[in-house]
């Protein structure tokens, strides 16, 4: 199935053996979006290589900005104050809630419904943005963490909007719910497609919403506990067939948590600068070393390895993509399906092409 | 409303059973609108000699169809893509602009609401460059579309659209609609075979697939009607479907247990037979790209079009004429209102029906299709036919009996569902999720 | 020499006999045979019904009757031709008659 | 039971369907060219120069040709030329200029880098983003001319940013003045101090409290006073390596 | 009265001829089934519409599938389908035969005097089938039902051994 087939998300490709209808070899092919990420990181500045982890994952360029601020920070050994570590939580949290609808829409336009879940899931994701783009400046590319704090304070009427959507936002869910989860050819098409065992999971290193969808209990806000997740109670969901229903049914879970976590953050966020005042903007130059800051992604574990030899550029800069990861285990779970399941599979994935190839 | 002017003509080649068409006028209400079409076509056809009338008549007949149905078709699409917009929160196509002509500058800035689209899509449809791949054989490559629109235009001739609106009126007229239904299979499978390309030939042989064992379904779900109506020509059903009880419900043969079994079941074939919404495998996006029609561009991926929405349009008409009573007024104090716009308003209330589940339903797979169709819908109908035997039994004595008959029949057909439900649901269940500690 | 409708109608059936009997005997794929001999069948039903419609007593339509029977055991028969065909086919790889002459396997 | 599911999947659209008629919130499709969606006040587009005065743009620039820009932007799309000569800026210092001033607008991102590490605030984020132009090369890489818009534009596309911008200008150039009025007084009592001492002459080093070359407006240590409702306009500089 | 009978009669004859000395399969296939539907058309002239219909649901929906998909399945590449012209002989001995036997027959028809009023078409409604087939025909209707169901199971038996043969049709 060529590099530009209607059903990949973005420029993949995927060469599969058939015989008859089901699939018996499938090799992913990709590279067709790399950018030389790396090794740009390491030819510019700390604070240069920032707009460019908007376009890891296009997606969730928030969440991808905190990765390699938390990374620059655990370098630096740069103390971040209170109110960014909650206004970056909140972004987070947004930030998995936009991922999580598109997902449902994309994998539910997979299945073959003419664009309406697809509209309402991209309906919610516009009000994200549009919050987004009042605070960052712009939509998707938002530049918005910087080594120590944020750029700009969100204002108070930002924080309003903000928890009026994330209200609404369980109405939303519930409406999707009711449309998608019930649905008997849903049920039928993705139960028991695709199935991932724990075991293959842990052993080919696959995080979040999929390894949890097998069972394993692995969340980075619980284990790691970064920034002040700690302060928040939510729930991890955890599946137990690992098949495309389980992954799809694991990500509307989680979306009801972050709204959780969300709606306690925001009665509990504190005034107080945004950014620590003794943050260095240019003529940023950490002490040597090297340092590997990861946070949970909407997609899985978004990883920044950074070494540094004291100069304003970065030794050595190295970005561990989940969508990268998630996609080594395509093969195993597409054996024995048919053509048309092994395109509900590559959709339950959830990758992201800019991440995958960098 | 449409109004169908189609005129009565006996089937030429019987001349003895002429129905002499004046007569029929006198029975009916003479309320002008009603019988207006075939006061009109008489008008028309009385100046001609004898021999002539007839093919005047069939002319008539022809050209009232085509005219009549290639607008609904043209204001069809327009309509589908309004509602499927509309369900997905977005205006629809409303861009299309009044055609401007030199001296009419003003013409283009009319805002027209979507209405000039289906024109736009014509012309667009019109002026595509005509591939055709060069191993395909031409002459198949061409015939395809229109043996599927011929088909598809010939199931259009048996139904009532009106009181005394009927094409041809036959005998056997529904047999000659499944028997024209039929043949659509094998103009699919030359559009298959024609296009001479891996994807389009297995995206036919899957479409046949699916065709076929829709079929049985469909024709077993119209035999209890048969039954009762105890006529095969669709004059005779609709006549069957009249007077109400109580005076106000109809004697619609959807209001009884198996009546509505029955039309669940014509229904759902009726989606699988015309290749819409849960059933659209051949057309798949994501896997085959667009199935048998792949290799066709221009006027002839029209022609299909307009074959598949000719091939609802018949369907539904059918569904409308066995089930809902044709042409009948629900109500007795509505029977002002001309017979054919009752026809017209359950064909789009049926249609608006199929484009409301195109928007809604994913796609099946095809082995689940299949096993649908084999496991569920035809046990089911099978099951039907037994529940129309016990209801025509139990018709006969006393109005105990006939009171005892409803729970009996709908308890007949309502337990092989759920049953059959839980057998066929048997593979999947919702599923209930543990959160970690 | 007035050919009344039913010569003619004998006339149609006997020559679409003898077309499918030709196709039958030259060709040598067997699908094309069996198709001769369906339409030789065909042509048979044709003699019912014409001798029906011009039979003095049309009432009982005995013509009619025998012309569906042999319709659907036409359909029986063919269905089954054409399973052999495929048989024969996945023995020998191909379908053409004079192969098909050993009985072992 | 088989049917329940799909029947709640229908009604779900037919509430769409119906609400998307009068419910606002169902139809979201805002008909572009007739109707323009309304710009939040952060967003940026591509950078542009901000001058003094509006009537004669070129002459106001504030931008002082200090390359900071052009080293810290990540795409290194900014190409200064300085001026030989030097003019006098809005504080009546004498300071250089461009003399050619371009963005590569077809390589900018638009990350709005160098409108934070810009220590005079002389380059800020535009909202125009209808842009398009047929000519690939020179119509994206705009010179001076077309990058330059007066202060006034600045505070209508970005009202709350621009005072806050404008308020610690007016305050840095009174600091300047008062600065350069104590060191005129300074300058008179040490001439005055000098007449007296003529003899013992003692060298006293003079405080650098004027920085010569570049003015910079040091900011005090401790962050921008937080201006309750205006976003600080920049994260505080750190006073730069002493020149 | 004769013109359509006469019509139907001569493109039947000339479809189906075409037919058999057609070169590619698949157009020879898809031509006889246009003769089937010729004949058809033969009986919905003679007044019999319930057997025209039975014809074309039976022959044109169906049969043809299952003759396309022998076609297909018993093919390995395209060249199959020109099949190639047997030997001239076998051609010419069949067109002897064919020659003779319709001699015979048209000297027959010629021969016999079939004076028969012409009487207008009897109409066989579909009720009085309908209760013919129940009434004096009820057991033979049972019997096509068996043999049809054994066909049934017989062909898919015989096709699908060990590769997914020929899809029977549902008939």
């Amino acid at each position: 199935m060529g590099p530009h087939h209607p059903s990949t998300h973005g420029v993949f490709r995927m060469i599969v053996t058939l015989d008859g209808e089901t699939i018996v070899k499938l090799k992913p092919v990709f590279g067709y979006l790399h950018r030389n990420h790396e090794k740009i990181g390491e030819n510019t500045t700390y604070l240069a290589s920032m707009p460019y982890t908007d376009r890891l994952d296009y997606l969730c360029s928030m969440t991808n900005n905190w990765a390699y601020a938390l990374a620059v920070e655990k370098l630096a050994g740069q103390p971040v104050p209170e109110r960014a570590e909650y206004v970056r939580v909140i972004l987070a949290e947004l930030t998995r809630l936009l991922n999580h609808t598109c997902l449902a829409g994309f994998l539910m336009q997979d299945l073959g419904c003419s664009g309406t879940p697809l509209m309402y899931a991209f309906r919610e994701r516009e009000k994200i943005l549009d919050l987004f783009e009042s605070l960052s400046g712009s939509r998707m590319m938002c530049n918005y963490q910087r080594f120590g704090g944020c750029r700009l304070d969100p204002t108070a009427d930002w924080l309003a909007a903000a928890k009026q959507l994330t209200d609404g936002y369980g109405r939303f869910l519930d409406e999707f719910e009711t449309l998608l989860t019930g649905n008997e050819i849903i049920m039928a098409r993705t139960q028991g497609t695709g199935r991932l065992s724990p075991e293959l999971a842990v052993n080919a290193g696959i995080t979040g919403p999929m390894l949890r969808a097998t069972g394993v209990n692995y969340d980075l806000r619980k284990v790691d506990a970064y920034g002040i997740y700690s302060r928040f109670d939510f729930r991890v969901p955890l599946g137990d067939h690992g098949d495309v229903y389980d992954r799809y049914m694991i990500r509307v879970l989680e979306m009801r948590e972050s709204i959780k976590i969300l709606q306690q953050a925001f009665a509990a966020i504190p005034a107080g600068p945004i950014i620590d005042p003794g943050a260095k903007l240019r003529g940023f130059r950490p002490k040597a070393g090297e340092a590997y800051g990861r946070i949970e992604g909407p997609k899985g574990e978004i990883g920044f390895y950074l070494i540094s030899d004291g100069t304003p550029n970065p030794y050595r800069y190295r970005v561990r993509a989940p969508s990268f990861v998630n996609l080594t285990v395509l093969e195993d779970m597409c054996l024995g399906q048919t053509v048309a399941d092994a395109v509900i599979i590559l959709g339950s994935v959830d990758i992201v092409l800019g991440e995958v190839d960098r | 409303m449409s109004v169908v002017v189609v005129a009565t003509s006996a089937s030429e080649w019987t001349a003895l059973r002429v129905v002499d068409s004046l007569a029929l006028v006198a029975t009916a209400t003479d309320r002008f609108l009603e019988c207006a079409p075939v006061m009109l076509r008489d008008a028309v056809t009385g100046l001609l000699p004898d021999p002539w009338r007839w093919i005047a008549n069939g002319l008539f007949a022809i050209v009232a169809i085509f005219a009549v149905f290639g607008l609904l078709f043209a204001f069809l699409t327009l309509a589908e893509r309004k509602i499927l917009g509309r369900v997905q929160n977005r205006p629809g196509p409303n861009r299309a602009p009044t055609p401007t002509f030199p001296f009419a500058k003003f013409l283009g800035k009319i805002r027209t609401y979507g209405l000039a689209q289906p024109f736009a899509d014509g012309v667009k449809a019109l002026t595509k460059e005509d591939i055709v791949p060069d191993g395909a054989d031409k002459v198949l490559h061409f015939l395809a579309p229109v043996a599927l629109l011929a088909f598809a235009t010939l199931t259009l001739v048996v139904i009532p659209f009106g009181r005394n609106l009927v094409a041809l009126q036959l005998d056997a007229a529904v047999l000659y609609f499944f028997a024209a239904g039929a043949a659509t299979e094998l103009a699919v499978f030359m559009a298959g075979w024609a296009s001479r390309n891996k994807y389009s030939l297995l995206a036919a042989m899957r479409a046949l697939a699916q065709l076929i064992s829709y079929e049985l379904p469909l024709l077993l779900s119209w035999v209890p009607v048969v039954m009762i109506a105890g006529s095969l020509s669709t004059v005779a059903i609709v006549e069957a479907q009249a007077g109400w009880k109580f005076g106000f419900i109809p004697h619609w043969h959807v209001l009884t247990p198996w009546g509505f079994a029955g039309f669940v079941i014509f229904m759902v074939a009726a989606l699988a037979e015309s290749n819409r919404s849960p059933f659209d495998l051949p057309e798949a996006e994501s896997e085959l790209i667009a199935g048998h029609l792949t290799e066709y561009s221009g006027f002839k991926y029209a022609f299909f079009f307009m074959a598949e929405y000719f091939g609802m349009c018949a369907l539904s008409g059918m569904a409308v004429t066995l089930f809902l009573g044709g042409w009948r007024a629900p109500l007795p104090f509505l029977e002002f209102i001309p017979s054919y716009a009752w026809f017209g308003a359950k064909l789009l209330a049926l249609i608006l029906g199929f484009m409301w589940i195109r928007a809604t339903f994913p796609r099946l797979r095809i082995d689940q299709l299949t096993r649908f169709s084999w496991k569920f819908l035809v046990p089911l109908a099978l099951i039907n036919l037994g529940n129309t035997v016990v209801w025509a039994l139990m018709s006969g004595g006393s109005p105990a009996l006939a009171l005892a008959r409803w729970p009996v029949c709908a308890a007949i057909i309502v337990v092989p569902f759920v049953w059959l439900g839980r057998a066929q649901s048997a593979s999947y269940a919702p599923r209930t999720y543990r959160y970690a500690a | 020499m007035s050919l009344s409708p039913l010569q003619l109608c004998l006339l149609f059936s006997s020559a679409l006999f003898c077309v499918g009997l030709v196709g039958a005997l030259s060709r040598s794929n067997t699908i094309l045979v069996l198709l001769g001999v369906e339409l030789m069948l065909n042509a048979a039903n044709l003699n019912f019904i014409a001798f029906w419609r011009f039979s003095p007593s049309p009432s009982p339509a005995t013509g009619v009757m025998f012309v569906i029977f042999s319709i659907a055991v036409a359909a029986a028969e063919a269905a089954v031709g054409l399973a052999l065909v495929i048989a024969i086919y996945r023995h020998q790889k191909n379908i053409r008659l004079q192969e098909a002459n050993r009985l072992k396997g | 039971m088989l049917g329940t599911g799909l029947i709640q999947g229908l009604a779900v659209t037919a509430k769409n369907l119906v609400g998307s008629f009068h419910d606002p919130e169902r139809y979201t499709t805002v008909e572009y060219p007739e109707v323009k969606p309304k710009l939040p006040e952060n967003y940026r587009n591509f950078p542009f120069l901000v001058s003094e005065t509006a009537e004669d743009p070129m002459g106001t620039l504030r931008c002082v040709a200090c390359q900071i820009c052009e080293k810290e932007c990540p795409p290194q799309c900014i190409y200064i030329v300085k001026s030989k000569d030097k003019k006098l800026d809005a504080s009546g210092k004498a300071q250089l200029y461009p003399a050619t001033f371009a963005i590569d607008t077809s390589v900018c991102m638009s990350c709005q880098i160098c409108v934070e590490v810009c220590p005079f605030d002389a380059i800020k984020m535009d909202q125009e983003f209808e842009i398009a132009t047929t000519d690939r090369f020179h119509g994206l890489l705009l010179n001076r001319e077309q990058l330059a818009k007066p202060n006034s534009y600045y505070h209508q596309i970005h009202p709350t940013e621009a005072a806050a911008v404008d308020a610690l200008l007016v305050a840095a150039r009174k600091a300047a003045e008062e600065k350069a009025k104590a060191a005129a007084a300074a300058k008179a009592a040490a001439a005055a101090k000098a007449d007296v001492a003529r003899v013992s002459r003692p060298v006293n080093p003079a405080a650098a409290n004027t920085n010569t070359g570049q003015e910079t407006r040091a900011t005090p240590a401790t962050s921008a006073p937080q201006p309750p409702a205006a976003p600080s306009a920049e994260a505080p500089k750190p006073p730069p390596p002493a020149a | 009265m004769i013109l359509p009978l006469v019509i139907i009669a001569l493109l039947t004859i000339a479809v189906a001829a075409i037919a058999m000395t057609l070169r590619n399969l698949i157009h020879s296939a898809l031509l006889l089934i246009g003769s089937w539907a010729g004949i058809a058309a033969f009986y919905f002239w003679a007044g019999a519409e319930f057997a025209a219909f039975a014809q074309v649901l039976v022959y044109v929906g169906a049969v043809s599938m299952v003759v396309l998909f022998a076609v297909l399945l018993t093919r390995r590449s395209r060249a199959d389908l020109e099949v190639a012209p047997d030997a001239i002989g076998r051609g010419l001995g069949a067109m002897l035969a064919g020659g003779a036997v319709l001699g015979v027959l048209f000297g027959a028809v010629f021969a016999t005097r079939l004076d028969v009023a012409p009487t207008a078409a009897p109409t066989a409604s579909v009720r009085a089938i309908g209760q013919q087939l129940m009434g004096a025909h009820a057991a033979s209707l049972l019997v096509v039902g068996v043999i049809l169901t054994v066909a049934l199971l017989g062909a898919v038996v015989i096709a699908s051994t060990d590769r997914e043969g020929g899809k029977e049709d549902a008939r």
